[in-house]
């Protein structure tokens, strides 16, 4: 028999995750609209391979098995490695991103709840490390003809048609040759309309992921502090820097609505396991990460520093939540009126 | 002078000693199980550091090249450091006994720390001047104290999580250190952007 | 969060009870179902006396009251059967007059199953009190009035249990701001105070104003949950005619917003007065003190009726078909109660209290005690059993609704691996126990379960940590007379032999080393003599000993030994603290 | 090759200097590690550890002369404290000294009890009470559970008794995540 309280609020696991993976729903519905159908058979491909690597993980831990596979936060993490990878990345390196992350990221540290890093981030981070070239080809925007991006994952792989630099490659690669006339502008367009914003294409997917982020806050899965730390300071960094260069650093509308930005305001940063908990530890969480992000985009190797930046806040998580706990009743201003 | 804060910035992100690097591992791993520990710790590596970076230029500089004695740069520099690690121990004794007795044998091997032997070689090979030889030793150790602080900081929380029995203890630090290196590699080309 | 709320109610009840009140919202809380009705339907009946009385010793926190009476005793009802003893202790009576059929463990009303000493009364049926006076506390002394409510066994009736002598103690400056009447009862299923406050208004004013008195208090503000509007209704009428009779405005009843645990003490105080009340400090140190309105009853009536707590206002709710509150004499089982409301077949566990902070009750044969504002009836139905338990996710509910501001999943990170240090360090013993993080947990984690066990280690270390400190002191001081004693004997020898130093020095030698010596041979024969007729001795005592003894002897016999499993008892360390 | 021998010397002779100045400078006297240690020991006197008391076996461990596994009434959870105070690694409680048992206390019987008194001096924070001749009790409060006063009891009257587990003292248990019958059928 159990012991007070005996009434439970009904909340699981299981139905916050699912709410995370329909809320991912409009972003995925957008990419497959401008980058074709290859990311359902990413998201397939993830999925079985997340569902397969943690029941063997459980299996091999003596964890019950139908109930933790049920609680959804393989899928979840699956998800987010699909959608960050590119759709036409071969299908083993998915394979081997997803296979890090569900066993070296999560279960060896004892599985869900107990990772001190984002499986997802680490499957990116070791993937775009190892394999560069294969984790920076991404389909050209509006070339959604299927058989050649099954081809691309499944077999041979003839890429030069179906390609495209994403702009933030591009935007990198121009700015960090000796190329002096390169600008900003003379990369990206220069007039900010629908198709310039974040690239044509991405910044519908990032639309995509905005609504469904503003439909998990509505939810009260997630609360405010994260992507309003993000977005705020990614806006701030980028703003500030374009407005001292504008033909060196792009501006703010370009850095929020390009790669993962949104993606990691709402689904990535926002991963309570991994990330900062208390009030004031999130927002310094998620301001970090952006802040790291821009850099990391703009001075750094690699295109998107969106992987990076998190596990490098991952990694300060615990020291920032130490040092931001809130005052405890009657801890604060020593019990005077509060007026 | 924005050169010297590239200098600092370089040793403590974007070559952290013992993340991108991969120096220093021993005392990193010996001495990251309590946050006080590890803080004690990298105050007396930074001390050392500091100091033999500095000693070993003047050495170096002033003692070996005019005697064309190059070859005995590695003794030499060894016998500097231990020497320092020494009088470091001697008043850590004095202020802090506790600290003293949680560093143990961590404290000597400061000596034998390939973090605290590198640092000085690398001095050389990368002909760096005075300043810029104190500069990298105090970045470089300030990225140990930083990475020994993070893992602590992460070894406290790890220390209640259930890790599966084999992985237990050192096995999921090690994993842990490496995926630590991994968020670091971030900063790959941060120091090379003109 | 800190928004103050004002809340007028004189307007809707017109007179000058309830003037604008600002109020003070405290962090988190949860809605629970309150499934309150049931219990509120009926008035507050008399429960019958049952056949036997249980009567445990220790009912409030603090030390355990030495037994009064012995088997075979007559007791009168109000009768004190058990003494208050040591600094913070009170005071148990006989409910009803009757026989005392012996003292001895039993059963507690406790989620151990562990037994206690009690009193076991079978009533006669007259239920003759003892003489009854008031009790004079304008023209006596507080400590004389503290002695007086110390020995009429009265504490604090919302559950804590805690004595009310020690808080009717106005603290440094001798006079308080504040007393605050906590009528709140937050609780689900619990009605017992709602019902109190409904019937028994005048009196439990009179209570509050006896307390003011005793504690100068300058303003009373009696708070009661907003989904009571009887209870705020009655108690205006009385605060008014109390207002009217002592000529000011002074008592004010204070309706505060709905929710989870606005009932708590330190909760309670922050919503009424903005003041919030540190773990450890007293809240007379900021000039408030506060009690339960059943509290403030019984303390009426042991002043003014002279009558000594001896039962006390009961719900029985939960899987039965006529939930009502009783008046129940302390020591009757539970089972007669959960039989007079007719529960449903599938019951299954009896709990005292909420179904939030309520303990499960090892057998439905526990007495009521003190404690016992709610007796729970549960099923599989009502109380379904929680879902398996998940890891957690830090997702942060807990801290939400936390009203202690506490991070929650950080202490249960650290409760579960045994790290009680750091555990502590996130501020473990500022947990109320309410039950709200466990109550919203999407993992299913029994939060509360693991908080408890926490800290019971925590204290039990505490305790082994202060043993071992008389310990070493208690070695040192041995040490220290060893030493001395040795040097005192070898001036004695050196001072008592004509030969001086060399014998001494001898001596000296001989006290160090343990040698046989003559004198300690004729030690052993005696005692090995000593040893044989001790032997013969036992031989002969046993049998003759337990056979053929009178009832009296038998009697005595028993008292005898039930003195000795108390001092026993009494020999084991205390481990809780109050609180 | 000379210059060589000499630079090292000049090296070895400046730097012996400094060292030899700041170990007299910086010259440690007693040792307050001792106190820290003896604080984590259970003060229960009983000498199983080899050395004849608390302190003492601190003073050992502080001087690195004895095992941190040496205190069976420290248990497991003692040795774990004092390897993280000395940043040590843990070792199970060593064989030799005993082993871990509930906490007790002895009880005289005091029907069987001659009044020799041997009890009251081997007992090492005097919780014995009593005289020569008359009967002794123990003063379970103070009393360490050390079973020092067994041996010499010459009537075998001394009985170690572990505490009983009483309202006042009882603990909650560690709650135990248990799978249903039901939910075992569904996995």
């Amino acid at each position: 028999m159990n012991n007070s309280p005996y009434f439970l609020k009904p909340a699981s696991v299981q139905s916050v995750m699912l709410r995370v993976l329909a809320a991912l729903l409009p972003g995925i519905a957008a990419y497959i609209w401008f980058f074709g159908m290859a990311i359902l058979v990413q998201i397939a491909l993830a999925s079985v391979t997340a569902l397969a690597a943690e029941a063997v993980m459980l299996k091999l831990r003596d964890k019950p098995l139908m109930l933790f596979l049920s609680d959804g936060s393989a899928l979840v993490t699956a998800w987010l490695i699909a959608l960050t990878f590119p759709p036409i990345a071969p299908w083993w390196l998915t394979v081997v991103g997803v296979l890090t992350a569900i066993v070296i990221a999560k279960h060896l540290y004892g599985g869900l709840g107990q990772n001190p890093f984002n499986p997802a981030m680490v499957a990116f981070a070791l993937m775009i490390v190892a394999y560069p070239s294969l984790m920076s080809q991404w389909p050209a925007v509006g070339f959604t003809d299927f058989a050649p991006q099954w081809n691309a994952i499944f077999g041979a792989r003839q890429l030069d048609a179906i390609t495209m630099a994403t702009p933030l490659d591009a935007l990198r690669t121009a700015l960090h040759t000796a190329d002096a006339r390169a600008t900003v502008a003379g990369v990206l367009g220069s007039d900010a309309t629908f198709g310039n914003i974040g690239g044509k294409g991405w910044e519908w997917v990032a639309a995509g992921y905005l609504a469904g982020g503003l439909w998990l806050l509505q939810q009260r899965i997630i609360t405010w502090h994260m992507p309003a730390a993000f977005l705020a300071t990614l806006l701030l960094v980028s703003g500030g820097f374009s407005l001292f260069d504008a033909t060196r650093f792009a501006g703010p509308s370009f850095h929020i609505f390009t790669g993962g930005a949104m993606l990691a305001a709402f689904f990535i940063v926002t991963d309570p396991v991994s990330g900062a908990t208390t009030p004031r530890g999130k927002l310094i969480f998620a301001a970090g990460a952006a802040a790291l992000t821009w850099i990391i985009r703009t001075f750094g190797a690699y295109p998107d520093g969106i992987a990076f930046a998190i596990l490098l806040m991952n990694i300060a998580a615990p020291l920032i939540d130490m040092n931001t706990q809130p005052p405890v009743f009657g801890h604060k201003d020593k019990g005077r009126h509060l007026e | 002078m924005t050169s010297y804060l590239f200098v600092v910035l370089g040793a403590v992100l974007v070559n952290n000693v013992v993340f991108v690097r991969i120096l220093g591992l021993c005392p990193f791993m010996g001495v990251s199980k309590k946050l006080e520990t590890a803080v004690g710790m990298g105050a007396a590596t930074t001390f050392v550091l500091t100091m033999a970076c500095g000693a070993s230029y003047v050495i170096d500089r002033w003692l070996l090249i005019p005697n064309q004695l190059e070859y005995l740069r590695t003794l030499s520099f060894i016998v500097t450091i231990a020497a320092i690690v020494q009088l470091t121990e001697l008043i850590i004794q004095k202020t802090s006994p506790l600290l003293h007795q949680v560093l143990g044998i961590y404290l000597p091997l400061i000596t034998t720390n390939c973090a605290v032997l590198g640092i000085p070689l690398l001095n050389v090979n990368l002909r760096h001047n005075f300043l810029e030889s104190l500069l990298f030793g105090f970045g470089s150790a300030v990225g140990f104290t930083l990475a020994l602080i993070l893992f602590a900081g992460i070894r406290e929380r790890l220390e209640a999580a259930d890790v599966p029995i084999h992985f237990r203890g050192t096995a999921i630090a090690m994993i842990t250190a490496g995926l630590m290196s991994l968020a670091f590699m971030g900063f790959a080309g941060l120091d090379k952007y003109k | 969060m800190e928004v103050p709320r004002v809340q007028d109610h004189s307007s809707a009840k017109g007179g000058g009870v309830s003037a604008l009140q600002r109020l003070f919202k405290f962090h988190g809380g949860v809605k629970p179902a309150y499934n309150k009705e049931a219990s509120t339907g009926l008035p507050i009946a008399v429960a019958p006396t049952p056949t036997q009385l249980v009567i445990p010793l220790h009912q409030s926190i603090g030390g355990m009251p030495r037994p009064l009476v012995s088997a075979g005793e007559h007791v009168l009802k109000g009768q004190r059967i058990g003494g208050a003893d040591g600094n913070v202790s009170s005071a148990v009576h006989a409910s009803t007059s009757g026989k005392v059929l012996a003292v001895e463990m039993r059963l507690m009303p406790h989620t151990s199953g562990l037994s206690a000493m009690c009193v076991i009364l079978e009533p006669d049926g007259r239920d003759e009190w003892i003489p009854r006076q008031p009790f004079d506390y304008r023209n006596a002394t507080p400590t004389e009035t503290r002695d007086y409510l110390r020995d009429a066994g009265v504490v604090g009736l919302g559950g804590a249990v805690f004595p009310s002598y020690l808080k009717l103690n106005p603290g440094k400056q001798g006079k308080l701001d504040t007393l605050v009447l906590n009528g709140a009862e937050c609780e689900p299923f619990i009605t017992c105070d709602d019902l109190l406050m409904r019937e028994r208004a005048e009196a439990t004013l009179k209570g509050a104003v006896i307390m003011r008195e005793i504690l100068g208090a300058g303003q009373v503000l009696i708070g009661i949950e907003d989904n009571k509007p009887e209870a705020i209704a009655a108690m205006e009428i009385a605060a008014r005619a109390a207002n009217a009779a002592a000529g000011d405005s002074s008592i004010r009843v204070v309706s505060v917003p709905t929710r989870y645990p606005a009932g708590g003490a330190k909760q309670l105080i922050r919503v009424l007065t903005g003041i919030e009340v540190p773990h450890g400090k007293r809240s007379t140190d900021y000039g408030v003190q506060c009690f339960n309105v059943g509290t403030a009853y019984a303390i009426y009536e042991a002043i003014a009726l002279g009558q000594p707590l001896i039962s006390r206002i009961v719900t029985i709710a939960g899987n039965v078909r006529r939930a009502r509150n009783y008046e129940v004499p302390f020591g009757t089982p539970m089972r007669d109660l959960v039989t007079l409301c007719d529960p449903l077949p599938d019951s299954d566990r009896v709990i005292m209290g909420g179904p939030m902070m309520g303990l499960l009750m090892p057998a439905d044969s526990v007495p009521v005690v003190k404690a016992t504002n709610c007796v729970l009836i549960g099923s599989k139905a009502l109380f379904p059993a929680p879902p398996p338990e998940m890891p957690c996710i830090r997702c942060g509910e807990c801290a939400k609704v936390c009203p202690a501001d506490l991070l929650p999943f950080e202490m249960y990170w650290f409760s579960r691996a045994k790290i009680f240090g750091k555990a502590q360090e996130y501020n473990l013993f500022d947990c109320i126990e309410c039950g709200c993080c466990a109550y919203v947990c999407p993992s299913h984690i029994p939060l509360v379960d693991y908080y408890r066990f926490a800290k019971s280690e925590i204290w039990a270390r505490e305790l082994e940590k202060e043993s071992a400190d008389v310990a070493r002191e208690r070695y040192e001081f041995r040490l220290l007379r060893e030493e001395r004693e040795k040097q005192e004997k070898a001036a004695k020898l050196a001072a008592k032999t004509a030969a001086g130093r060399e014998k001494a020095a001898a001596a000296l030698a001989e006290a160090e080393k343990p040698a046989t010596t003559p004198e300690e041979d004729a030690k052993k024969a005696l005692i090995a003599a000593a040893l044989e007729r001790a032997r013969a001795q036992q031989a002969q005592a046993r049998p003759e000993n337990t056979d053929n003894l009178t009832p009296e002897q038998q009697a005595e016999v028993a008292a005898i030994e039930a003195r000795r499993a108390e001092i026993r008892e009494m020999a084991k360390p205390h481990v809780r603290q109050s609180d | 090759m000379l210059e060589a021998i000499l630079v090292m010397a000049l090296g070895a002779v400046v730097l012996g200097a400094a060292l030899g100045y700041a170990a007299v400078r910086f010259r440690v006297e007693g040792d307050p590690l001792v106190e820290k240690i003896d604080a984590i020991l259970p003060q229960t006197q009983c000498g199983q550890c080899g050395f004849p008391g608390c302190k003492p076996y601190a003073e050992a461990i502080a001087k690195g002369e004895a095992e941190i596994n040496q205190c069976p009434p420290g248990g497991d959870e003692g040795i774990h404290k004092l390897a993280d105070l000395l940043g040590r690694e843990f070792k199970s409680l060593s064989a030799e000294h005993g082993i871990e048992k509930p906490k007790s206390v002895a009880v005289i019987d005091e029907q069987a009890c001659i009044g020799c008194t041997l009890c009251i001096q081997a007992c090492p924070v005097d919780a014995i009470v009593g005289a020569a001749k008359q009967m002794h009790t123990v003063v379970a409060q103070q009393c360490t559970g050390c079973e020092l006063c067994l041996p010499p009891c010459p009537v075998n009257c001394i009985t170690m008794e572990p505490i009983a587990e009483s309202v006042e003292n009882w603990k909650w248990k560690y709650p135990v995540f248990k799978i249903t019958p039901a939910q075992k059928a569904a996995v």
